[in-house]
């Protein structure tokens, strides 16, 4: 629609013709706005935003976009502007913004020019007709976006059944040290949680400290680490048991033995034959 | 011109499900001369001919006809679908400790000791695993479920039996027994 | 003796989604003597040729190979489902195009050229489809989004890459401001 003829020629098109169009100085404007309510309504909803709509404008008056006639697109605008509000269509506050726009881009081509016209930047359109151009360009875009053959819609792939499959599903990979860790977690937590309850038990550290001092100095050989929870007495229990066995450790009064790497922790008396 | 065939072959091949004789006829249904039924089968035999040394084959089930992976080739198909091994979830790991190490155990103890109250989800997962099993009622209000771990488990771990289960102390052994939780102990006592 | 061919077709076929050259190598791993890329390729080319006369075709997309029905009888396969695709909306595809063509972008930036704010259903929506995702966060005020295009993007717009895309268009010289992807626009955007 934009052929090389529609760039206007250098000379004069701000005289008394309106626009050219197709080299032709255009004197008239198409009178042509006149749409039925309901249609209009559904051209109004379809502008995506105040650019689209003044490219309309332009475009649906085969205007040169380089050269636009600044005071007739804003009457027009204002027009379908008002178009929007009397039939209570939401308007975007971005609709305002660019009637605000093309009025002071009005108002400054009012002004006296230089004799000579200058450079393109000194037009008070230029900055309009730079985004109008970027916005007529990505508009296109989307346009040849959605001729692309598309999944769904013109492409359709291939789904073949698939074999049922009946291979067992993986078994999670995890080990004992993982249990472990979650074991050891899990205590940590509940000590964490429940430490200043503590005080407020009738199992206080020291008697759990007593009792296991007890217990370890029945056996000869001491006991196995976790023999020493007990779980009935609940998470408390395990949370003072595990307090006393610190406080001991800490005191040096117990001491943990390994006998075989990766076997079990035994703990018993401290004060043996390696102990000075 | 495009030949019917073709078409046929296209529709099954995208539909995803098998597709009856009448689903066949509605695709022709504007046409100015519609194939009839026994035009459409003669279509499907020749397509079914086609078949021979190709990766699919057509066959005919209860609900119409379809395309599939031709059945020789099945176990070469799924390789698209190695599943990797399921993360298990902290709290799962946590559960499956406690009745490791505490079996038999209670839903209710796992939640006392856990602070937290345990999904029925990890339990199933923990079922489906066949990792845990109820191997009794206790003697208390409600009869609860009583949890231990299962022959299978000891397999999965690549354990030999329960006495191979290394202790609490000894995970806590690596990283030197005597320092490791105290510091934070007192620092805690410092806090309040 | 099962062909390797066959195996590839009936994989691509049932994968439900277009498959790399690695993928398919993946489904050789554990042969003796697996075949290298070029080995493979030739069999595409091969499988391509053979879908002449057929209903489907073989093309390669972002994301690897994807077999898929014949473009011309696209048409009759549509009829199957009852639901017309849904047409993308102006406001959808303008957002796209930004993003493909000008990425990475922020939001703001989008508006700055559509000259209207962007709703959040648009960018929600491109996100579901998987033709958009954030790829970072713009050094700015408020740290925006940077939005790019995917490979699920090009794979549904049948593309192998962003430059198979069409060129953006120029309206006038003043456009060659304008950052063009491709350099092949220079050529057909001469005018006078």
């Amino acid at each position: 629609m934009n052929g090389p003829e529609s760039l206007a020629p250098a000379e004069d098109v701000r005289g008394e013709a309106l626009a050219r169009v197709r080299g032709e100085p255009l004197l008239e404007l198409p009178r042509d706005l006149y749409i039925p309510p309901q249609a209009l309504e559904v051209v109004l909803e379809s502008f995506e935003g105040p650019l689209d709509l003044l490219l309309y404008l332009i475009r649906r008056q085969n205007l040169d976009i380089l050269d636009i006639p600044i005071a007739e697109i804003t009457r027009q605008y204002m027009e379908y502007v008002e178009l929007m509000r009397e039939l209570r269509l939401e308007l975007a506050a971005e609709y305002l913004v660019m009637a605000a726009m093309l009025a002071e881009i009005k108002s400054r081509m009012l002004l006296p020019r230089p004799a000579a016209p200058q450079d393109e930047e000194e037009d008070p359109r230029a900055e309009l007709i730079r985004r109008l151009q970027e916005y007529e360009q990505f508009k296109q875009a989307a346009g040849d976006l959605d001729a692309l053959p598309r999944v769904g819609r013109d492409l359709f792939p291939l789904r073949v059944q698939a074999p049922r499959d009946d291979r067992p599903p993986p078994r999670p990979r995890v080990g004992v040290a993982d249990l472990l860790g979650a074991l050891q977690e899990v205590l940590r937590r509940a000590r964490l949680e429940e430490h200043h309850h503590v005080q407020r038990e009738e199992l206080s550290v020291r008697e759990r400290m007593t009792r296991v001092l007890d217990r370890i100095a029945e056996a000869e050989d001491g006991v196995a680490f976790t023999s020493l929870f007990t779980l009935e007495e609940g998470r408390r229990g395990v949370v003072v048991t595990f307090l006393a066995l610190l406080e001991l450790l800490k005191l040096g009064l117990l001491e943990c033995i390994q006998s075989t790497p990766f076997g079990p922790i035994q703990v018993r008396a401290a004060g043996g034959d390696d102990r000075a | 011109m495009i030949e019917r065939k073709a078409i046929i072959e296209a529709a099954l091949m995208a539909a995803g499900r098998p597709l009856a004789l009448e689903d066949l006829q509605r695709l022709f249904a504007e046409d100015p001369a519609p194939p009839d039924a026994a035009a459409l089968r003669a279509d499907l035999e020749a397509l079914a001919a086609e078949c021979a040394g190709r990766g699919y084959e057509l066959v005919e089930v209860a609900s119409g006809w379809r395309y599939q992976v031709r059945r020789e080739l099945g176990h070469w198909v799924l390789r698209l679908w190695e599943e990797k091994p399921p993360r298990l979830s902290r709290a799962l790991l946590e559960t499956l400790a406690l009745i490791v190490y505490r079996q038999p155990i209670t839903r209710a103890e796992i939640e006392q000791v856990r602070g937290v109250s345990v999904s029925s989800n990890i339990i199933r997962t923990l079922e489906e695993l066949e990792w845990i099993r109820v191997v009794g009622r206790k003697e208390a209000p409600g009869r609860p479920a009583l949890y231990a771990s299962t022959r299978k488990f000891l397999d999965d771990f690549n354990l030999k039996s329960l006495a191979d289960l290394p202790s609490l102390a000894e995970f806590t052994e690596e990283a030197e027994v005597v320092q490791l939780p105290l510091p934070e102990v007192q620092g805690d006592a410092e806090r309040s």
